[in-house]
């Protein structure tokens, strides 16, 4: 096995063209433990860390650019994309230790196509776009449309994802993200729910997305519970009819972390709760800013 | 087979080794330059046993394959001390009983060095929260969680 | 004069009998006029890895030569293991 | 929330405030430095010149007949110098202990387990060791499987050896069966008892296997010379059991090998056997280079421990004002793949915090498709304790009375019939309920929303063999050498006991583990034993030589040795015609005098202490997830005598976490074809700190009469009440009663969601 640590993402995209046994990583948090597990050794490993690009957290106008290989830590350090994200930060901030945490990457989470994976829901609830360096330039897919199951994305095999783009949220928008794990730490979620809530001026839900972590084979949009949600003042009844289409639009497995009930009942129990969060979190904002 | 050439600097020394390019940087550390503080409790980043400082930022060094380090400044447990003088965390670990069989204490120190060296004054909750890539089986976490927090003093206010 | 109390199962072996009083200075001395009383029960404790006793409530692994006072209480028993 | 000014004992001793001056005083361990400083010698830290790397090759089946194994391709790898398999080793006998232990090592014919050894590689890299273990073709002959108790023990269950046949049964069976041994224990008569009782509660429960989980994987290192001899360097609770162990298995004399103790990184019982020594040491032989083998995470999972599941059966009678008066028990514990005693030792234990008129207990020992059990701290114990005490709780709450109170209305003493037969000595139980009734803990209030538990545990304690050596230097300090590794800090203990023997600086003493060659035979470091057993070996051997530098200081003035008196470190002359002579003066003499002074002592150490604990525990349990959360916790437990509170503290809060995770979150999950599906500590969820609150410690201390400074031994009986005070505290905070652990949040939910409706 050979270690290549490119420094543009040409350079990097020729290695992957050039070798079909070869891999790129940023943390190999994931890498590493399947290679342990069993999994055959690639003929290459390329390290993305030494391109700039991708380790990157920047804001560009109302956009920011988080760099695909840049580590979780970037993201929980960074004040100002944590004010924007909030969810998404906690959802970077929860995949794994600290130790972990400064090698994982939101581009090695989405690419490693793990159901379970923190950052997804999170990144789908807030219309995350991957863009992705391609054999001919390169192109933007929406983060839900990258990966098609387990261990499965639609990338060619020398394609990269370069960063993410996402839009800053508009006034009276924020996220949560909530995941049921048996510990505190260091477990693979068994439930994963990203909210993300536009309240009007008095108070209505306008806008709202719900996406599920490790209920189906890829990240699960609800627009059923975003239905439920939109037009209420997030009230028991709306709450609990999240709730109800969270669980139904589960299609869960039984394996070592939970079984297919707990999974459906605790969906309904995290959206409800992260909607609450995401709400509370317009609320404060707003109340601070209608001081000024 | 070929072997790469990494050139680091570890605990402040310039260092080289040899290395096969599959290899983790952790058995380069014990194997290629004899610091044996770091151990591999599980080779796949879940117990901290094996933890470095690898410029400036806690890892895991199982998880880390050794080119990785070419350039890069590392921190380990044997770097802790100076010459007559223990690191305030290795004397508390010692004065708190906060080690047993020892195995984990050599990564316990140095994520809790990082913690402390980003916050200085963390609460308990903080402290078992950075704590927690590290395992430990036989303290219960208690002696190790108080010797951190007596350390954190200490550090902040020099006798 | 230590007295042997028997178990459940090794009662089998001794007639329904619970407990003997047995003059002996050791416990090969008793085991031997067991094995005479009881003819069966040897067997038994070989084949129940029984080759323990407990002498006034303390579990003694190789006690062929543990001397018995006259106020011995011996059962016989399997041998521990901790962790 | 900081907490750092709680004190971390509340203990009635743990200060040395028993008229000791060394013992009962908290030293900084000897060591220590070594180990924060990173340069402690751990079994996988040692290289050797030319050393090579062993891959042991493992069963991808539960049970499976070997039809054959070519190792043909592997032997012509890059790097490889030599390949074993069962074959390469003595054969095992038909059936008892040393065919278990020789075929755990290696398989021979049938692999019982997914993971079991099957055969090995010694290369010059570990890449190319392993790459050749898995060029090993082995054709297997796959056989039905068995994993669990109640499928083990069924009519038509695959039977994994046949020549088995249950103990315990008269007539013996005739055919073979999964079912290795029964045991019963009775007294009294329980059905008139369970007539003559006023409540009467039956239930059943289920425990889950756990591991150890110790943090170092085991290793050795195995270096064999062309005489025929080798050398180990080896991580185990006692190198003198790897030497006889390994020296069974090649069917080698025990002359033949030498083991050097590495620092051992956690053992809790699963370290009294070994795996890879004889594999090692065989692999050195046939390349005549030194082989090093460390089981990777997975392995560990995999091929060691476990600590076994169990199903108990309870019914259990008390009268309205409180007295338990009768049980009856039956107990199910899986053994692995090897007969054991899991459920012997559960029988012994199941109700042994109580008095009971009326007692009848059978075990079934129960063989199965998973690897062979091993001890872990008060092996069977919790499983039992969990069963008992949910059942007491659920009494207490009957009858109306506090549970405490009830235990302790409930508990033995000196004098009571054990419910194995003999008399209890002098125990501490009351003493732990006592101290845990008035502990800051249990006196306040429960907060709102939260669930209060608290349980009872017991376990033996053993003493067996155990050796020391004492050596006076010529400066005026003492080296002492036992055979007991350390694994949580007993070479302070036993340098405390020196310094109090000897009146020496306990910083003047160094205490050293020696390997198999340089002190006498000690037996393996469990049943709580190295303090109190080891312990009474240093303190035998310091008070010869208290004699001999009695002796010594006579000779030096001249005078009748009954003249001499051994106060605080020196001879002092009684008469009070001389200056007191200190230890220093006389060792520094010492050649004038008489030559050198060393004692050794070896002994089987006699009045192992039982021990007990007492443990409470606050919990909340969010009632719409199932997760529970430890608020509070709180142990107290009878250590005898604390030599070194801090590490006593240490074996009380280890060991209740341990007990935590296995209430909670710890289990093995295995898939329906064999395999473990959890074998890392991603899936095999120790706890971490942030799950956890501090654990506060109330060391009790009843002395054993038996031992010179009343040591029990503390290392087991701290993990059985968590169990128990981990379910009865979620009872407690929900109203709903759960008998099969974990407690993870999935079944607690179920449970949850199946009362309400």
């Amino acid at each position: 096995m050979k270690y290549a640590a490119p420094t543009t993402i040409d350079e990097a995209r020729t290695l992957l063209a050039g070798d079909a046994g070869a891999i790129v990583f940023a943390g190999a948090t994931d890498v590493v433990p399947q290679m342990r597990a069993g999994r055959p050794e690639p003929s290459m490993v390329i390290d993305l860390k030494k391109i700039d690009r991708l380790m990157s957290v920047s804001l560009d106008g109302d956009t920011w650019q988080v760099g695909a290989a840049a580590p979780s830590s970037a993201l929980t350090s960074n004040a100002a994309f944590a004010a924007d994200f909030p969810g998404l930060t906690e959802a970077a901030g929860l995949i794994g230790s600290d130790q972990i945490q400064n090698r994982s990457s939101l581009g090695g989470n989405l690419c490693n196509a793990s159901p379970a994976a923190d950052s997804v829901p999170a990144l789908v609830v807030n219309d995350a776009v991957a863009v992705i360096a391609a054999a001919d330039g390169e192109r933007r897919v929406p983060v839900a449309d990258v990966v098609t199951g387990p261990g499965q994305t639609s990338l060619a095999h020398d394609e990269i994802v370069v960063c993410f783009e996402l839009a800053r949220p508009a006034g009276g928008t924020s996220d949560a993200y909530l995941r049921l794990i048996p510990r505190t730490e260091m477990d693979i979620a068994v439930v994963g729910a990203g909210v993300r809530l536009t309240l009007d001026d008095s108070g209505n839900v306008s806008a709202a997305a719900v996406a599920l972590g490790a209920v189906a084979p890829t990240v699960v949009r609800v627009p059923a519970a975003e239905a439920a949600l939109v037009g209420s003042s997030l009230d028991d009844t709306a709450l609990a009819a999240a709730a109800a289409a969270a669980s139904d639009a589960c299609n869960p497995i039984d394996d070592k972390r939970g079984t297919i009930n707990y999974r459906r009942q605790v969906a309904g129990v995290l959206t409800r709760r992260a909607a609450g969060i995401a709400a509370d979190r317009i609320r404060t904002r707003n109340g601070q800013n209608g001081a000024s | 087979m070929s072997r790469t050439h990494v050139n680091c600097e570890v605990n402040g020394d310039a260092v080289d080794f040899l290395t096969e390019d599959g290899e983790s940087l952790l058995n380069a550390l014990r194997d290629e330059l004899g610091l044996i503080g770091a151990k591999e409790g599980c080779g796949t980043g879940d117990c901290g046993a094996c933890s470095v400082i690898m410029n400036g930022r806690l890892q895991c060094a199982c998880l880390i394959f050794a080119p990785e380090a070419d350039g890069a400044a590392i921190t380990t447990c044997e770097g802790l001390a100076s010459a007559d003088e223990l690191h305030p965390l290795q004397q508390c670990f010692l004065e708190g009983a906060a080690l047993q069989c020892g195995i984990c204490t050599p990564g316990f120190l140095i994520a809790a060095k990082a913690l402390l060296d980003e916050n200085p004054d963390p609460t308990e909750t903080e402290v078992r929260y950075a704590l927690a890539g590290n395992l430990c089986r036989c303290t219960g976490y208690d002696k190790i969680v108080r010797s951190v927090l007596e350390a954190a003093v200490q550090i902040r206010t020099p006798a | 004069m230590a007295v042997v109390h028997f178990s459940t199962d090794q009662r089998q072996h001794t007639g329904g009998t619970p407990e003997v009083t047995i003059e002996a200075a050791n416990v090969r001395d008793l085991v031997r006029q067991l094995a005479e009383l009881f003819p069966s029960l040897n067997a038994h404790l070989v084949e129940t890895s029984s080759t323990a006793v407990a002498i006034d409530g303390e579990i003694i692994p190789d006690p062929w030569l543990e001397e018995l006072t006259p106020t011995s209480e011996v059962h016989l028993v399997r041998p521990l293991a901790g962790g | 929330m900081s907490t750092t000014e709680a004190p971390p004992s509340t203990g009635t001793n743990g200060n040395g405030a028993s008229g000791y001056r060394w013992v009962g005083t908290r030293p900084v361990r000897h060591d220590g430095l070594d180990k924060v400083a990173g340069k402690a010698r751990y079994a996988a830290d040692l290289n050797l010149p030319g050393m090579l790397y062993g891959h042991i090759l493992r069963s991808p089946h539960p049970h499976a007949r070997i039809v054959s194994i070519d190792t043909s391709a592997a032997e012509g790898m890059p790097g490889v110098k030599a390949v074993v398999t069962g074959a390469d080793f003595p054969e095992a006998p038909p059936k008892g202990a040393t065919r278990n232990l020789m075929c755990t090592v290696i398989a021979r014919d049938t692999v019982l387990y997914s993971g079991h050894a099957v055969a090995a590689v010694a290369a010059s890299t570990r890449r190319e060791a392993k790459a050749a273990a898995e060029a090993i073709e082995v054709t297997y002959e796959l056989l039905p499987h068995v994993l669990n108790i109640s499928d083990a023990m069924a009519d038509d269950a695959p039977v994994l050896h046949d020549n088995l046949f249950t103990r315990g049964v008269e007539p013996r069976p005739t055919e073979p069966s999964n079912i290795a041994a029964r045991t019963v224990y009775e007294r009294g008569d329980v059905e008139q008892g369970f007539a003559e009782a006023d409540i009467v509660i039956e239930r059943e429960f289920s425990t889950q296997a756990v591991h150890q989980g110790y943090i170092e994987p085991h290793a050795c290192v195995v270096d064999c010379d062309q005489e025929g001899k080798a050398v180990i360097w080896a991580s185990s609770q006692g190198h003198f059991m790897v030497r006889s162990s390994t020296a069974t298995v090649l069917g080698w004399d025990t002359s033949r090998i030498k083991v050097i103790p590495a620092e051992i990184g956690g053992g809790f019982g699963g370290k009294t056997t070994i795996y890879i020594e004889p594999v090692a040491a065989l692999l050195s032989t046939k390349s005549g280079r030194p082989v090093k083998i460390v089981m990777s995470r997975e392995d560990v999972f995999r091929a060691t421990g476990p600590a076994p599941g169990a199903i108990i059966k309870m019914k259990v009678g008390a009268r309205d004002d409180g007295t338990i008066t009768t049980a009856k028990a039956w107990l199910a514990y899986e053994n692995g793949a090897f007969q054991g005693i899991a459920a012997m030792l559960g029988c012994m234990c199941v109700v042994s915090a109580y008095t009971l008129d009326h007692l009848y207990v059978e075990g079934f020992d129960v063989v199965l498709n998973r690897p062979v059990n091993v001890a872990y701290r008060a092996p069977s114990a919790p499983a039992a304790a969990f069963a008992m005490d949910s059942m007491v709780d659920e009494i207490a709450e009957r009858v109306g009375i506090d549970p405490i109170d009830l235990r302790i209305q409930n508990c033995p003493s000196q004098g009571d019939p054990t419910p194995y037969g003999p008399k209890w000595p002098m125990i501490g139980l009351r003493e732990c309920l006592e101290a845990i009734r008035d502990s800051d803990h249990y006196q306040s209030e429960l907060p709102e929303g939260q669930g209060r538990g608290v349980a009872s545990g017991f376990w033996f304690n053993i003493g067996e063999a155990s050796s020391a050596t004492v050596n006076l230097n010529e400066n005026g300090t003492a080296t002492v050498i036992t055979g007991s590794p350390d694994i949580g800090g007993s070479r302070a203990s036993m340098a405390l006991m020196a310094a109090e023997e000897l009146g020496l600086d306990v910083h003047l003493i160094q205490p050293v583990v020696g390997d198999t060659e340089v002190v006498g035979f000690t037996d393996v470091t469990e049943g709580s034993r190295a303090t109190f057993a080891t312990g009474m070996a240093v303190v035998e051997a310091c008070r010869d030589l208290k004699e001999q530098l009695r002796k010594r200081a006579a000779k030096t003035w001249d005078c009748d040795v009954e003249e001499v008196e051994w106060v605080d470190g020196s001879a002092v002359h009684g008469p009070g015609e001389q200056e007191p002579l200190t230890l220093a003066a006389i060792t520094g003499n010492a050649k004038r005098t008489g030559g050198p002074l060393g004692a050794t002592a070896s002994l089987n150490a006699r009045g192992a202490g039982p021990a007990f604990s007492v443990q409470v525990a606050d919990v909340s349990v969010d009632q719409e997830t199932g997760r529970v959360t430890v608020e509070r916790y709180t142990t107290a437990q009878d250590a005898g005598t604390a030599i070194h509170p801090s590490y006593v503290e240490g074996q009380m809060q280890g060991g209740v976490v341990q007990g935590i995770g296995w209430a909670l979150n710890e289990e093995y999950i295995y898939s329906d074809d064999g395999n473990l599906e959890n074998p890392g500590f991603l899936d095999y969820r120790i706890p971490v700190a942030s799950d956890l609150p501090m654990i506060e410690t109330c060391i009790v201390e009843v002395p054993n009469p038996s031992h010179p400074y009343g040591v029990r031994g503390v290392g087991e009986v701290g993990i059985v009440p968590p169990l128990p005070v981990m379910a009865n505290a979620v009872a407690d905070a929900t109203g709903v009663r759960i008998s099969d652990l974990p407690l993870s949040p999935p079944r607690v939910l179920e449970a949850l969601t199946a009362a309400e409706s």
